[in-house]
């Protein structure tokens, strides 16, 4: 079973060469600290910037210097800043390799829903639609079940959406799923020390699995 | 050149009623119009619709006109912490559309670029997309969305010249350029005002064509929503 | 009767303060050079430029800098330089006041003609179409006639057009119209010596003149 | 950084191969890619739909690929003054698409925001409606009209670094950065090509995520097509 870390630095591993790509909030940002030596990549963040940095040292935090987080940042040697529209311009051109952001349900047709549940305050889907909506590559990071011990990866979402047939890979701390174009969880890899019935029984949602299942090489 | 320079926020923002819709630049807290929101509120105009990506905090930001309850309905992406903001939602005092941030961005630039509306994929298949119009174009599908109509973009700036050209710092610039350009009339507060011919044409990101009142602004907070740092010894 | 400076100075005094003004090529970029003192305008050049100046001295030509008829120009304080989609972006907004520009034909109801001669080579229509499509005010600059002899102002447009019901308001040689909401040319103005019968005679469209329409003062 | 440094322009235009749809930026011979046309020409690479707002003159620009027939359509605004691209229209060798210049920016600007049309009043009720969908917001007319496709675009840009983040200089701005948001490929030659970092992050027209490959350009000749000045006595 992996842990948040644990997570954030197998889907590390799916980040290749020259990529840009958006970390959503969460579990994602974290995917940062792993991405492996030499595997250059430019972070997008959706508020207007290309090459986004580390936090700053203490005491120099920058006020205009921002991620989509609202979070102190700063930038790499390279970095470019843009309006707002430009920024999801290149969202919507798909000028964006690959997007990570956590998820509250993903169904076996990939639809995703992470911003809204009823009865409880809405606070916006901020860019999620749009990210979900035109991404070319989409990894979902996330809990396997919820709180309540429930699925989260199901036949389909029970939430309202935030986007349709647009997942295309889950990790989670029981293991790495692709989402089938014809529908369903295809499981590739184990966590370490988790067995495929386990993740059968965590999974309600249609789940194929081989009968051999490697369990994952994190890190 | 046309001089667009008002005394102040107060002179800047004199004509704005109540029951008008306004775009109020900024993300987050970042390069949001301290000082014209300080006049709105000194000014207590209300029943105002607010396009802006946020909705500020508690104590600051358009948190200080949703405390004074000057706010009829507010169009962002994410409203974030803020109780007040809250309570009149969950009481029917406020209104709220929330829309996702790219089509908050693009329906301003279709308003600063003369185009009635706009196709983008964001919301397809969720319930942004009730009411609305889908298109497929080669084989994806796309909802149409409106140019915002606001009766004024307030915007801040870092620099900008008494013609109203504007240059904005770093991610600061977010959503100001493209209000600046969706407002029937676009109010600019900059934190340095120079002369004509004291900023370079190539780094004009606002043209003054886009601003009519531009003011020096002061006392800037800029307060920052989250502080995150790492210390030197992390490296 | 007008000559073609005579033309630009009559159009020149339809300029406020604060105007922001595109001219077009020929007659239209003379009229920046009577702009009278203390009104303020900004000229808008289409291919990226607000804020443009006279031509450079001699030696000081910058083949970076030119307007939209591809002369090499000057700058002035408080000038801006954009790309071009967001120069059509402030004309389709109607962010520029006033356009000036030639026309082949102006029709009864303000279409216009001034692209395109069928057998002739195309050059074709640069940014015309745009600019009188979205343009909130445009004064066309033209010879009443042409070489032909035949008036320019017509019932309909016989050329193929470039934009309809667009023209708000004429000066030519011979005097200053209104293209009327309801259809027809309103004469305003006879330029010096020129008669209102002559007038008559050199417009085939419907014109309307009071009995005692003035002189033109110009400059 | 992603390093997107190539050798020269041979290396850059390489794979573009006959038929293809090329955009080039600048507006008429200012800013418009020297170095690639050259090395278009030797490679001799024909059928070529080009995306350009001029045709450039006789001997220089896109009239140095037009005398080697290496263009089977021009998609441009305006044709000028080209004696051998006249005598190549009459005689039905070379197909001609005249745009109004706004939607040819516009198309460009659409492909690069990922939006599949866009409405534009440019060309209501002329010859350039024709077949085109007309739809009518809040009682006035607009075409639609679709973001182009094409497979490279190549543009000139004053500044670059290695990570292709491209700065225009003055009124060379032009088409180039909505051209080069809008191709599949983006070729950028520059004047002056730097490493990351020199350049301010704020002052970046194009950001490097829209160029594929980019290169220290060479010789440029920077032609000036219509010299007009006035003389110091005239003040």
């Amino acid at each position: 079973m992996l842990d948040k870390n644990g997570i954030a630095k197998r889907i590390a591993k799916e980040i290749k060469d020259g990529y840009y790509v958006n970390l959503g909030i969460g579990i994602p940002t974290l995917v940062a600290n792993y991405i492996p030596e030499g595997v250059n990549v430019v972070l997008q963040s959706e508020n207007g910037l290309l090459g986004m940095g580390p936090f700053p040292f203490e005491g120099e935090e920058d006020p205009d210097l921002i991620n989509a987080g609202k979070q102190t940042i700063t930038t790499l040697p390279g970095s470019s800043i843009f309006d707002s529209a430009m920024s999801f311009g290149m969202i919507r051109a798909q000028k964006i390799d690959l997007t990570i952001l956590g998820a509250m349900e993903v169904s076996e047709n990939g639809d995703i829903a992470n911003w809204k549940i009823p009865g409880k305050m809405v606070k916006g889907m901020g860019g999620a639609m749009d990210l979900v909506a035109s991404a070319k590559n989409i990894i979902v990071a996330m809990q396997h079940v919820n709180k309540a011990g429930e699925s989260k990866l199901l036949p389909s979402c029970t939430l309202p959406l935030t986007g349709v047939n647009c997942i295309k890979k889950i990790v989670t701390e029981l293991g790495v799923f692709d989402v089938l174009p014809e529908g369903g969880f295809k499981l590739l890899e184990r966590a370490p020390g988790v067995s495929v019935d386990e993740i059968r029984k965590a999974t309600a949602g249609k789940l194929y699995a081989d009968d051999d299942v490697p369990e994952m090489v994190v890190g | 050149m046309i001089n667009k320079v008002v005394a102040n926020a107060d002179e800047a923002i004199a004509d704005i009623t109540d029951g008008q819709t306004l775009m109020l630049g900024g993300f987050g807290l970042c390069g949001i119009p301290e000082n014209c929101i300080s006049a709105l509120v000194k000014k207590g105009v209300k029943d105002l619709t607010c396009i802006s990506n946020n909705a500020g905090v508690d104590d600051f930001g358009i948190g200080l006109m949703l405390k004074q309850r000057q706010v009829k309905k507010m169009i962002s992406s994410y409203v974030g912490e803020n109780a007040e903001f809250e309570r009149q939602l969950l009481s029917g005092e406020l209104e709220v559309e929330l829309i996702p941030q790219g089509t908050l961005a693009t329906r301003c630039l279709a308003a600063g670029y003369g185009m009635p509306a706009i196709f983008t994929p964001a919301g397809v298949g969720t319930e942004v997309a009730e009411g609305k119009e889908t298109r497929n174009f080669n084989g994806k599908d796309y909802l149409m969305e409106y140019a915002f109509d606001a009766d004024f973009a307030i915007v801040k700036a870092w620099k900008g010249d008494t013609a109203g050209n504007l240059i904005f710092r770093s991610t600061s610039r977010n959503f100001n350029p493209v209000m600046a350009m969706a407002g029937k009339i676009t109010i600019a507060e900059v934190e340095e005002l120079v002369e004509v011919g004291q900023l370079d044409p190539d780094h004009i990101h606002t043209p003054g064509v886009y601003v009519h009142r531009i003011f020096q602004g002061k006392d800037y907070e800029k307060r920052i929503e989250q502080r995150t740092v790492r210390s030197k010894e992390q490296g």
